[in-house]
Formats: structure tokens, C-alpha cells, sequence
């Protein structure tokens, strides 16, 4: 079994002191034990950003990506090789902007990835203008007076495109965010997580106390059903927009396969372990046949 | 007409079936032993306009590498056909028409030409045993009994072709082509200068180069192709869309071009051979996840298939202008390698290679094709796709037992010819590192050092070299010393190959000098083919002339003489030799 | 006031007889007149498909763009001059597919333009190949063995990411997709009609008995409220998925200000109209002014 | 140390204001009239690390184009500076540290060298005053007072600085610097060779060359900018995004790249001028937009900003690693300009220049620039930037007057000079057409017809010959005949100016070439000035060698002298100077 250990690298994070990055790197690696994956089974993929820094801090199979492109690399990653567990960790300018058409897509799709986007609302890394998420009227050097958007609803998208497993956390309650992930990792198609984080540099607006005033466990009253999508959709569409944001695990069914369980191939196994001709040598003269 | 070979044009409106019909008939032909090529010429509708399909076959030894541009037997499936053809028959030429098509309006230019007008009920006869779809096949029997041409090799494609859609299909078209071929034999007999006829002939393939292209890639190896529909890329992700499952190849039509690249990176990084394409549009999408891959040594074949530009174009017509695009897209400096395959046998090897290549080095290798090449059928000695000639070289590969011996595995060491050995990701305890676009340290973490960053650079710069060896120096066609030199690439060598016979065969003194493998530039191998060369004229589908800009800058040899089309239509040999008399 | 003479031109469209891009042709030909629009009045930006030729086969300012890239540039057009309508017309596979982020913010964005996407379900003017909403299991060259994927929920999608006007017509009821354009070219902020559209050549599957069985109004026993969020999420919900297709308006509000009317550079009037320099030129030293 | 100037370096974290405390103090010797560069060095993170910023500034007429290695006087806001920077000090050179550095760790290294250690209560007295966030202004207070540098200069500084935080904010800085300043001149007084004074000057501005490129843009009457975040591209839109209302100005920040280019050529379309622009990954993803824009012919301006690649490479690194690309990429073929400006008036009429090329050929213009140009403030006498030398010329437009006059206007008209008149769309009666990314006919409308391609392909390359008259020849710096030639685009201009400068000024003799305009390339211009060269040397910030390679390829002019730096660091007249000598 593995251990924190053995996800452990030798390198610091550069992010900020008190960066919400640091909850999700802590709770990512406890899941990571606590689901009892070595280090070896893990491939995290992610795009550029601050958060998107976090497989340069840890020991897993780590793949940095393009600034909004992880999951579709995460995708290719996963049908080469579905013996991995394959998670996805990125920003919300890239997840919710740069990678918005993936992520709609990756949502029906329901390939059997978890894709945690750590939502600071705001682009920090590029350092502090305003990203998808921002509420209309947060100033910043993109926005002198105000964004003029409505924030993009991440959790209403995902489950109007049939997502089969949304999950909202915040990096400052870890126990409730390992569980999240430990879940995901559990799920058998997209699992998608939105991690509302804090940005103490560049979202001065949404630091601890605003978790503490605004965030709720949906399960908190123990009387609610993730599997009521229409339930669901209500809380989605809480926040952005209202004042409570809800956590927790807003909907999964377990009911609708994975995209590669269809896909035929892959009955054989995971597509690296195949040799590279599965046929024998004589069959691959049927292919010139058929051009005769 | 020249002797012992026929030019045959089929044209009707798109949604008629012209294409199917022409490449049916070029498949018949091949099976009768006959040299043969066959290139559609069609409109961006799905229905209506007016589209046309050419054949060239030649009862002779010699491959026919062009399409003649007059027509000895025209199959109008409708009148708007004989008019926009009318002017390119040859003397005595036939056109074969329905007996319900309305000519009148072109009666006096038929009366006063010397065509055979052939007014056939061949709808008649396709209704009779099927229904009038088969219009198509009783016009191509027709065509078969006045040029000599034995309905039997028909009868074989039509057994073939259409045996998924059940026996009554196949019977009742056979019936078709059977009356029609009897009644024009009958009313007709043989109505060109010398029966086509057939001959013993080594097994052959009747194929497009995109379908040689992706058999190419089965055979090589590549377990992975992710793309987005463009043409004239889509035809290739169609072909291994019907042949992934059982063929142990995963294809994903993705959203758009840049989750295809990047699927396709996600899946080589995995340890699986992986390919993408798609035409200039969706390339220049894919460029900036060409450059991740280049960071990350990941191996990325990626096939361009051209089309007239910029944006959209011309997206059913054919050119030659992404030369420059291919070597020098995306951003920040990288070494990599550009193949240019000029036959359906080089474009299956080319795919094959390009693996190879790209696993030796962990580069990008793209390969140039074109709409022509995509849509031209082609008849070729089935030897020519030797499998075995086929090898898989994957390049550097760390085992388990190095591995075990290893403190620390380091993906991106530091090594003499810049290839670092790969592993599958966590396939063993030490197997486990981090790959990024930023750059990075030895063992893949990101580092900003200056003694690092310049490490790197040069290690992945320092490819080149390696990369260099693999490029092979333009292919040389006829005689050594000629008089003119044509310089060509891509799908101008079929009609310049004609061309140069042609004035060989009539006391002219020419030869050719073809790029396959554009880049790294074979500078000193050009010099070599060019420097004696007394006239050369380069030869693209392009307006700039990028071949004859990167002879001129990279070889410093001279061009005077260009011909460039860029008309978004393919070249012939009768163009060729038009342009070089001017 | 205009005529429908005046939106001809001389060129006769290239789409198959049957195709239900004649139908929405008409209808937008129609709706124009209706809505008292002169040919000069309006920028139809569209992108690349079958029924992108659109701006082809009519008098119009027409711009048309790349594959999947309409949305953006209309945008483009209607910042640089709110005098204009402008109207996006694409494909599903342009719109969904290719240009699905861009959807995912135009919905959000809110700004002035209508968004009518001709959802035919496929990939038509490249041949027949599975498009974002073709069914789970259609068939086509790309999906050998039926696609894998839940179609997306185009109407779902808008919803939830805060769209102001969300309707869906078909292509064989003229008299309501007519209307449906009006209501969308009144429309304050961003528009969007889903357009469902026969493809007599792709998609067989779905002809005019198809639409027949399957269609419905909301609003055809008058109890339905577009103003009802909750009853347009339900309504968006129905299809695909289920077996019913709703059509009309679906969802409507006029009390959110179009993304322009929040920019402050455009309360002087359209941007096109407005001087090179706005400001009188001994003003422009304030540039250097403050790099001293 | 060289006579009447020092070079000053302050180190710490991120996040502890190196570079706006560097910025601030170029500007306070900006003002004092001397002669100022500085450029800050920095870590991809917001917190932590070891950024830090060197300025050189001199008591001289003749500007500064390069900052020094060596240190002269060294802020070190902790301790890990002084470790970093002690290597670097001149002779006799001063560190400045707050007295509570903990120092023990490097004390022998300090014993051994010369440098002057000064340990001075600086956080004490920015807490005294105000926070500790001032204890940069009591280090650059001490800083001024060591060099000779009067407080008062930096006075002003702050009041104009921190004039938007309050009157509070502005007197706490100044009461400490005040303190700091009087007790560094009693305690320490003059430490450096020479006091570097004031002098007069005319008025000069101290900025980066994104700012001037921003203003040139507004200057320039673009009126609408869509853009993407990303380094060292994004200050060029957080200057306009600030600068958009009340200068008549539209800016988005889109969702992503490909979004804004498509948003900047619908802006271009309807009327206005417009820009965009990225670094080399976002370009990437604007290729595709920009052949839609060659397509269209519509005005498009980019403005690319080169940062280390290929992918992300290092973000907050310089490089000039994207030359090629800006001349090759995006798919088909047509005419475009590339410019590359090398200070910061250049940028600020690059901008306005681009904006009228554009609309003069409505084609397509690459402004290339780099993370050292957006990042260093140089300080330059106002009157370089003459407003008045910005006119705006937007090329052929149809009137109303000639539209009333005419049948039907045809916005793809076919031209001598290939440019075809614009108009407003829907402007008019008349003026209502189609644009259109496939080929088309002259009014607007699709069209296949080859001989309409071959017109319309050949109208839009027309356009080069134009294109090419815009094209200046590269700028010739130093002696016409010297022994040796260094030649240079874009951030290599600085520092082999002052290499020069220093050569002959020590009796060597060389000079310079440096490109301004990189494409069309002025072939002969080029020949002309390098012909007679005794001794070539190219001076490029990447590794392959782009401009050498331009130069032997297109103007045949051998290049056996490279220096090439790709350590994602600037170079400097040392480094220069040193390489020469290898
Ligand atoms: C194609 C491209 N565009 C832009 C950038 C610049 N960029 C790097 S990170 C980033 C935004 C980061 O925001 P987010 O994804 O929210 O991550 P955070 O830093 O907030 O964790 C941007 C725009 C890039 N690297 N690549
Ligand atoms: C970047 C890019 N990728 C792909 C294509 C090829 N392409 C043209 S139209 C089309 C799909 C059309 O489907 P849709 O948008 O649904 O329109 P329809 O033809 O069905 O009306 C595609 C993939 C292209 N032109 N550009
Ligand atoms: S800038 Fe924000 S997101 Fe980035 S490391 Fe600092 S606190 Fe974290
Ligand atoms: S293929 Fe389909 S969408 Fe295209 S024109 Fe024909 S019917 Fe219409
Ligand atoms: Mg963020
Ligand atoms: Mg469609």
C-alpha cells in the first residue's frame, strides 16, 4: 500500500503562502492513499497555471500540458492506456476558458478520467485578470470597471451535457475534498470536480471568512439524493449567482458506460499492452486485397 | 488518339454517382491488366453542379501517370455534360448519352463537329432490370463495348463492389451492363481506333494514396489516430474509422482539430504510435499542440493534405501551397522532418516511415499530401506493398532491468545525439516522472537555470543531425544529361513523368529531378542532381513557388523557369508540355 | 420598407433539393421583411457547412468565415458597430463542435447578435460524418459502430450558462421559424435559435415524418411561460433523450443588459462612426504625459 | 566601475516589489536627466523565489542600451541576494541589507571580497513611518545616497506614484526615504567613484516598449482590441484595457485566442481599425484567423511577443526563437510584413505604421517584439515621440459619391496594385456584399471557376510589390568601413550598440547592421550593406539562427560568425564583448 512517502518530491511549491493550492495538493495525495493507488498507477495531466504546477510537486506519472488542453490529452493518455488512472488538474481560465470546448465535449463523452479544476476565479498565474468564473463586476487589469459577463455556471454545464458525476469542493475543508476525489477516482466515467480555491494574491475577495459565510455541504441535512438530476440542476444553478454555494457530491449515477467500454478495441485490454500488430502477419494482406 | 489507349470522361451532377462510377470502372480496368488512372474533378455540393471524372487506361507495359485532358469516350449523364466537354474531344471521339437527353441546344456545335454522338436508352435498360441508379453502369457497359473493352471485368467489380447490398443488387446491375454492353456491341461495334483489349498482368491495386496512407499506418504499427473531419484529410480517418476494431487501432472523430492533436500526444506520450492529420485550416489549429509535442519529445506524425488557401479556399480542388507552412509552423525552435510521397506505394511507406522516424528521434514528422493524391485512383503492382518491406524501429527504449540497476530514472537525460531513452509512464516503480511543456531539468521537473534551459535546447536541437541521415536526396528520373531538367515535388511527378517520355520519345532530350523528403533540406544532394543541369524548370501547383525559393536560398542554384497553377486543378502532362513550348 | 425581391441575388443555392436549408432561407428572408430590416441593416456572419452558404444565396452584408469561428467574429462586427444586426447562421458541427467554447461564452456574454444554429445532425458538407448531436449509436463513417457519445444538449447548454433567449424551431414549420427570428432580432441581448434541419442526404433518419411524430409546441395549449427558468431547463431536458421535441420560445428575458450596453467606449455611439481619435489631439500627450 | 555611471541591482522574492520598486527608480533617475535602462529578471510564481532587476544609469549625453553584469551597487532585500549577486560586484562595489540579514552563511565570502557592506536599519525605519512594505524605498533612499543621487528625484517619484493610494501613503514613503537617505549620507556618505549627480535634459519618458507600442496604437486610431492574457504579451492589453474608455477604444479579453483574432477581424471587417496580438503559443492558435483574414482581405494587425519555447518554455524569459514563424505560418499562400521595432519609439510608430500598412494593402502585419522589450524601461527624450509624425492612411475606400455613380460595386475588384477599394458594409445601398473564406468572384460571391481563381490568387500576391515599398532597409550604425560588423534585429540592438561603442572607443573599429523590417526581406538592401564586410558576426537570442539564415539563403551572403544566446536571458554588451573575443 502506498504512502504519502511515496508521493512525496523534492521540490518546494513555488505558489503563494496561504494558496488554496496547497489544500488540493494535500488532499489529492491523501485520496491518492486512501483509494490505494501507488504513484506508478496515476497519470496527471494538466494545463499552465498556478494550480496546474501541482504534478511538478508531486510523484506521479506527471504531464504538463498546454494552457487549456489537458483533457483532451488526459483523453488520449486514458485510451492508450486504460490501466491508468488518469486525473486531470487545472485553473479555471483554463478549464472554463482556453479549454471550455473540452470540457463540454469531455461531458458527454464520459471517458473514464476525473477532472478536478481548481477554481480561484481569476487568472492567477498570468497575474490577476479576470477569467470565466469572475463575478460580473470584479475589477481587475482586464476589467478596470468591472466584468461585463455573467460567470460561467460550470456545474449546470456539465450536467446539462449528461455529466455522470459533479462534485463541487473548496481547498479549505480537506477532509470533504480527499473524499471527493477518492469518489471520483471511484466512478467509472467523467467525474468532474469544481474546486472552488483561494487565490490570496490576486482574489482578495474570497478568502476565508467568504468560505466560511458562504459555503454548505449539500449532504449537511443527510437528506440529499445525487442521483435526482433535477435536484441537482437546482443546485448547480445556486451558484454563481445566488449567496450559497453549495459542496459536495451534486450528482452521479454509475448507471451509463464509460465511453471506452464501447469502444471495441479495447476489449483486448489497455492499447499499449496490445503488440502493435494484433494480426497475424498473413491477415494484413487482406488489406491490399480490398484494394484490388 | 494515340494508339493503345483510351481517355475516358464520365460527368453528371454531383449526387449522380460520377465518382463511385469512376473509380468502379478504374477498377475494372485494372483488373484487365490495363495501365490506369482515374481523377475526379468535383464541386463543394453535395448535389446539383456539374461534376466530371476523368480515366486514362493503356494497354501497354508502361504505368500511365496523368490524366489526358482531351477525351476520346465521354459519358454525359446529362446534357450540361456534353457541352462543357464538347471542346475537348478528341477527332472522332465518342459521347455516350441517354436517348432522352435534351441536346437541341447544342445540336449545331455537335453537327458540326466530328464526334460520334451515341444516343442510348441506357435509363431504359437500368429501370428494366433495377432502377434507374443503375443509369451509371448500363453508360460505362456501353463505353466498354465501343472501346473494346470485355464486360467481363465489369461483371467482376460489380460482384465485388456491390455484394454488402445483396445478391439482387449485384444481378440486376449485371443485367444492366450485360444489355447494354450486347446492344451497343450490336448497334455499334468498335467505335475508337484500336480495341482497348486486356493483358496478362501482375496482380495490381486500384487505390487512392490517402487509402495507401492509412493502410500504411495499420501496417506500421500506429495503434492511435485522433482527428476531425476536413477535406482532404477525412477520407484517411474514414478509412481507419471502418478498420480500427480488429485491426487493434482506437480512432476518435474528437471535437476539433486541437483535441485531436492533443488526444494523439496524450496517446504517444502513453507509449502507443500515434498519428493525426488534416488540411491547412485544421493544421494550423493543431500548431501550437505540434509545439507541446516537440517539448515534450513526444512522437507525433501528422499528415497535411493540401488544399487551395487561404481559409477555406477551394476545398474540392488541389494545390501545392503549405510547403513552407509544413517546415516552419508552430512556435519556438525544434528540429523535425517533412515528407513529401509522390506514389500510392511511397504514400504507404511514407506512413511506416514517418513512425519510425518519429520514434526514433521522439520528433514531428509531417507528411504533405494533397487533394489530388487523396482522390486519384491509381493502378499499381500489388508487389509494390511488399508487408515485409514494412519494419517497426522504435527507437531508444529503457527496460525493466536497466531500469532495476538505475538510482534514477532521467527521461530527458542529457545524450551525445540528443534522443533520451523513452518508457511506457509507471510501468515500473523508477518509471515514474513528469513530462512538461515548460522547460524542464534531466528528470523532467521545470527548471528556469540557464545551464539547464541551454542543456535542453541543444539536446533537442542536436536531433537534427540524426534527423538529417534519414532524408533521402532527390529521386532522378531518365536520362543523366538532358537538355531540360524538370525539378518536381509531390503530385506533379506523374504528369511531369509523362511529359518527360513524351518529348524523350520525340528526339527531346529531358530529365527530372523529384524532392521526397522536403526537410531537412538535401543541399548538398540537390547541388549534386542540379548544378550540370543545362535548363531547369521547377514545377508546382502554387503560386510563390516555394521548391524553387528554397533551391534558389538553400542550394543556391538559380531558377529562371517556373510553371506554376494555381488554378486549384491538377496538372497534366499536356499542360506541361504546352507551358515549356511557350 | 423592404421586399423580399430585395434580399435576392442572382445565384441559386447548391443544396440539395429537400434540404432544409431552403426552408430556413425562406424564413430568414421572410423575418427580415417582417421585422422591417433593409438588406443594408444587417451583417449575416457564417461560418463553414452546408447551410454556412447561407449569406451566399441572399443580399445581404455577409461575412462568411471559417469552420466553427462565426460567433466570434460576429461579436467582433457587432462591437465595432451596434448599428448593425448581425446574425450568426451555422451548422451543428460548427457550432457545437468546432465552435462550442465560443457558444459556451457567447451564451454567458450576452451580447446583441442572434445565433441560429442549423442542427441537422450531422456533418453534411464534409460527407456524412457523426456531428456533436447525432444520437448515441448513429451510424456514419466515422462511427462505424455507432457513436458513443450522448449528443450535446445545445438548449441545455445556453440555459445554463445564463442565456437570455433560447428557442428552437425546424425546418419544416416556416411560419413558426419565421416568427422565432423576429422574436430573436427584437431581442436584446444574445439570441439563440436551434434550428432543427432535414438532411435528406445524412440523415435519413430524420426526414419529414420524423418531425411530424416527434415535434411539439410549448406553447400550443398557451401555458407556457418562457420566463419560467426552471419549466425552459425541463423543457431543454426533453431532447435529445427523450422522444418529444419542443419547439419555440423557450426561454426569454429582456432584463438583462446586452453586453454593449455595458461598455462604456460605445455610449457615444456606434464604434465605426466614431472618430479615429476621440479625443481632441493635444489631449493625446496625457499618453506621454504619464510615462514621465 | 565605469567613470559617472553605476550599475545598481536589487534582489529579493517575488512578491516583495523588485520590479516595481526597479521601475520607480528608473523613473526618479529618469527624471534626474541621466541616462537610465532597467530590466528585472523573474521567476514563472507570484511569491517567493529570487526575482531581481539591474538598472544602469549615467551622467552622459549619449543613452544606455545595455545594463552591466557587474554590480556596482547592490539592494538586497534578504539574504539569498547577497549569496546570488556577490559574484557580480565590481571592486569596491556597495551591498545594501537591512541589519537584521542574517549574513552568517556567506561572512567569509563577504570577509574575502572588497565590497562595502552597509547595514542599515532600514525595515526599522519604513515601520517607523509607515509598514515594511516601504523598506524598499528606505533601501533605494540608501541606494541614492551612496551614488550621489539626490532624494529629491525620488520625492517626486513617489508623490506621483502613489498620489492614486492617498496623501498618507504618499508622505510615510517619503518621510522614510527621507530618514533613510539623511542617515545613509551622514553615516556612509559618497561610496562610489563618482557622485552620479543630476544633469540637464529635455524631457524625457521612462517606459517599457509595450506601453509604447500600446500608445502608438491609440495614437494610431485603433479602435478596437481583442486579446488573451499571456506573458509577455499581456501588458499591451491590461495598458489598453485601462486606457479603452474615454480614448474611443473597444477592448475584449475573449475566451481564448482563437476567439480574439476572430473578434478582431470581425471588428476589422466592419469598418475599424483593430489589432490583436500573443506570444508564440496564442499565435498558434490565431493562424488559423489569420489566413481567414489574408482570405478576406481584411486589415489585420498581430502584434507577437517571443518568450522561450516551443510550448510553454519559459514564460517569463526572453527569446527571439519566432522569426520564422512570423513569416511562414498560417495555411495558403499570400503577402504579409513583418516588422521588428528595437526601442521604444520604434514600437510606438511600429504600431501606427502597421495599422496603415494594414489598411493600405488590407493585408496582414507581424509586429514581432520579445519578453525583454516588454519588461525593460528605457528612458527616451520626449520629442522621439512626435505625435504629429503619426498620420493615419487607410488606403483605397470607395465613396458614396462613386457608388451612386456605378452599376455594382465589387469589393474584390481586380486591381493593378491588387488592392481592391473599400467600403463600410451596408454603408450604402450598393454597398451591401458578401466576404467570403472561400475562393470568390470580384463581387464577393463563391466561385470555383479556375480562371476566377487564377484572378483573384494573383490580384491578392499582387499586393507584395506594394508590400515590399514599404520595407526600409536595415539601419546602419558606427563607421561605414570597420573591421568588423555586427549584425541585429529586434532586443539585440541595445547591447551591440554599446558593444560597438566600447570597441571603438578603444580603438577597434566595427559596426553595425540592424534589421528594422524583417519581410519582405530587403535582399538587396541587405547585399548592399554586408557585401563589403570585412567580418560578419549575426547577434540572435536563439539557437537556430533565423536572421543568419535569411541572410544566407536570400542574400547569398555567407555568415561564418554567429552568436547565438538561448538561455532565455538578454544579452549584454559584456557578453557581446566577451563572445567577440573567443
Ligand atoms: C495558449 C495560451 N494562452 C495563454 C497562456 C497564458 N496563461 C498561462 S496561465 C493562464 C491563466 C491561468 O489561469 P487559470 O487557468 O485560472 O489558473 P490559475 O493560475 O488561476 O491557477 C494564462 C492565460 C498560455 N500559456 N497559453
Ligand atoms: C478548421 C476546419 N476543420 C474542418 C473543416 C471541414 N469542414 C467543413 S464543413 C464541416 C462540417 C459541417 O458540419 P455542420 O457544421 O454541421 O454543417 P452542415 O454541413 O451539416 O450544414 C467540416 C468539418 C473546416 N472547413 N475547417
Ligand atoms: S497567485 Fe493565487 S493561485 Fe497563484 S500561487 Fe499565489 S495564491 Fe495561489
Ligand atoms: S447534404 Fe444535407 S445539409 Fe447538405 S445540402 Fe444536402 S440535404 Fe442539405
Ligand atoms: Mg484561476
Ligand atoms: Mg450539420
Amino acid at each position: 500500500m502506498a504512502t504519502l512517502q511515496e508521493y512525496a518530491v523534492d521540490i518546494r511549491p513555488t505558489w503563494c503562502s496561504g494558496c488554496g493550492d496547497f489544500g488540493i495538493w494535500n488532499a489529492l495525495k491523501r485520496a491518492f492513499v486512501a483509494a490505494e493507488y501507488d504513484p506508478q498507477d496515476i497519470v496527471m495531466v494538466s494545463g499552465i497555471g498556478c494550480g496546474s504546477k501541482m504534478n511538478d510537486y508531486m510523484r506521479v506519472n506527471g504531464l504538463h500540458t498546454l494552457h487549456g488542453r489537458p483533457v483532451p490529452v488526459a483523453q488520449g493518455v486514458r485510451l492508450a492506456n486504460t490501466a491508468r488512472k488518469v486525473i486531470c488538474v487545472h485553473g479555471d481560465g483554463d478549464g472554463y476558458g482556453e479549454g471550455g470546448n473540452h470540457f463540454l465535449h469531455a461531458a458527454r463523452r464520459n471517458m473514464g478520467i476525473v477532472d478536478l479544476v481548481e477554481n480561484n476565479h481569476v487568472y492567477a498565474l498570468t497575474r490577476g485578470q479576470y477569467s470565466p468564473t469572475s463575478y460580473k463586476g470584479f475589477k481587475t487589469s482586464t476589467s478596470p470597471f468591472g466584468v461585463l459577463e455573467k460567470p460561467v455556471n460550470p456545474l449546470g454545464l456539465a450536467l446539462s451535457q449528461g455529466a455522470t458525476f459533479v462534485a463541487r469542493g473548496h481547498s479549505l475543508d480537506l477532509e470533504q475534498l480527499q473524499h471527493l476525489i477518492v469518489e471520483a477516482l471511484d466512478h467509472r466515467g467523467y467525474a468532474f470536480i469544481d474546486v472552488m480555491q483561494v487565490c490570496v494574491t490576486y482574489n482578495r475577495e474570497m478568502l476565508y471568512d467568504w468560505y466560511r459565510e458562504h459555503t454548505y455541504k449539500v449532504d449537511e441535512n443527510g437528506d440529499y439524493d445525487p442521483s435526482d438530476w433535477d435536484a441537482a440542476m437546482k443546485k448547480a444553478m445556486e451558484f454563481p449567482g445566488g449567496d450559497r454555494v453549495p459542496t459536495g457530491i451534486i450528482y452521479r449515477t454509475e448507471d451509463v458506460p464509460a465511453y471506452e467500454e464501447g469502444e471495441p478495441t479495447l476489449e483486448a485490454g489497455p492499447l499499449v499492452d496490445q503488440p502493435l500488430r494484433t494480426r497475424p502477419w498473413e491477415d494484413y494482406q487482406i488489406l491490399l486485397d480490398e484494394q484490388m | 488518339m494515340p494508339a493503345n489507349e483510351i481517355s475516358f470522361r464520365i460527368g453528371g451532377e454531383a449526387g449522380q454517382g460520377v465518382e463511385s462510377s469512376g473509380a468502379g470502372f478504374c477498377q475494372a480496368l485494372t483488373r484487365a491488366g490495363l495501365q490506369v488512372i482515374g481523377v475526379p474533378s468535383y464541386f463543394e455540393r453535395i448535389r446539383g453542379g456539374h461534376n466530371h471524372y476523368s480515366i486514362r487506361a493503356a494497354n501497354r507495359e508502361k504505368p500511365v501517370w496523368s490524366v489526358r485532358e482531351t477525351v476520346d469516350v465521354l459519358l454525359a449523364l446529362n446534357a450540361e455534360t456534353v457541352a462543357e466537354h464538347l471542346n475537348c474531344m478528341s477527332p472522332n471521339g465518342v459521347i455516350i448519352v441517354d436517348e432522352d437527353t435534351d441536346l437541341e441546344a447544342m445540336q449545331s456545335e455537335l453537327d458540326e463537329s466530328d464526334v460520334q454522338l451515341l444516343s442510348v436508352p441506357i435509363k431504359e435498360i437500368a429501370v428494366k432490370h433495377g432502377s434507374d441508379v443503375m443509369t451509371n453502369t448500363a453508360a460505362l457497359a456501353v463505353a466498354a463495348a465501343v472501346s473494346g473493352f470485355d464486360v467481363k471485368y465489369m461483371m467482376s467489380v460489380i460482384e465485388d463492389n456491390f455484394r454488402v447490398k445483396g445478391d439482387k443488387i449485384v444481378n440486376a446491375n449485371q443485367a444492366v451492363a450485360q444489355e447494354a454492353y450486347d446492344l451497343a456491341t450490336d448497334q455499334y461495334g468498335l467505335l475508337v481506333s484500336e480495341a482497348l483489349g486486356d493483358r496478362e498482368s501482375p496482380p495490381r491495386l486500384s487505390l487512392h494514396c490517402n487509402t495507401a496512407f492509412a493502410m500504411g499506418t495499420l501496417v506500421g504499427g500506429c495503434k492511435f489516430v485522433a482527428g476531425y473531419p476536413m477535406t482532404p484529410w477525412s477520407s484517411v480517418l474514414e478509412y481507419l474509422s471502418g478498420h480500427a476494431a480488429g485491426w487493434g487501432m482506437v480512432v476518435k472523430h474528437a471535437e476539433d482539430e486541437i483535441a485531436a492533436v492533443n488526444m494523439t500526444i496524450g496517446a504517444a506520450y502513453a507509449g502507443v504510435r500515434a498519428m493525426t492529420g488534416s488540411s491547412g485550416g485544421g493544421f494550423d489549429l493543431m500548431t501550437e499542440g505540434i509545439s507541446l509535442a516537440a517539448m515534450t519529445e513526444t512522437p507525433l506524425v501528422v499528415l497535411l493534405a493540401q488544399r487551395p488557401g487561404p481559409a477555406t479556399g477551394l476545398s474540392t480542388r488541389t494545390a501545392q501551397g503549405d510547403l513552407m507552412l509544413a517546415i516552419y509552423a508552430a512556435h519556438g525552435e525544434f528540429p523535425r522532418i517533412v515528407l513529401a510521397p509522390h506514389t500510392p506505394e511511397e504514400h504507404f511507406f511514407a506512413a511506416a516511415r514517418a513512425l519510425n522516424i518519429a520514434e526514433k528521434y521522439q520528433c514531428l514528422v509531417i507528411v504533405l499530401t494533397d487533394h489530388y493524391f487523396a482522390n486519384t485512383v491509381t493502378c499499381r503492382d500489388r508487389s509494390l506493398f511488399d508487408l515485409d518491406a514494412i519494419t517497426v524501429e522504435r527507437g531508444k527504449w529503457i527496460t525493466a532491468q536497466e531500469l532495476d540497476d538505475m538510482d534514477e530514472y532521467d527521461r530527458f537525460a542529457v545524450t551525445d545525439d540528443g534522443v533520451s531513452p523513452r518508457v511506457i509512464p509507471g510501468s515500473h516503480p523508477k518509471a515514474v516522472f513528469l513530462t512538461t511543456s515548460n522547460e524542464h531539468r534531466e528528470d523532467g521537473h521545470i527548471s528556469e537555470d540557464p545551464y539547464v534551459v541551454v542543456d535542453q535546447i541543444s539536446k533537442r536541437n542536436r536531433k537534427l543531425e540524426g534527423m538529417r541521415s534519414e532524408i533521402r536526396p532527390p529521386l532522378r528520373e531518365g536520362p543523366e544529361n538532358a537538355d531540360l531538367t524538370m525539378v518536381t515535388w509531390g503530385s506533379t511527378y506523374g504528369p511531369a513523368l509523362e511529359a518527360m517520355e513524351i518529348l524523350n520519345e520525340n528526339g527531346g532530350s529531358a530529365n527530372m529531378v523529384h524532392f521526397v523528403d522536403m526537410w531537412p533540406f538535401p543541399t548538398r544532394a540537390v547541388q549534386e542532381a542540379l548544378s550540370d543541369a543545362k535548363r531547369i524548370v521547377v514545377i508546382e501547383g502554387n503560386i510563390t513557388g516555394p521548391l524553387a525559393h528554397l533551391i534558389e536560398t538553400h542550394a543556391d542554384i538559380p531558377i529562371q523557369e517556373r510553371i506554376n497553377k494555381y488554378d486549384g486543378r491538377h496538372f497534366t502532362y499536356e499542360y506541361i508540355l504546352a507551358q515549356l513550348e511557350d
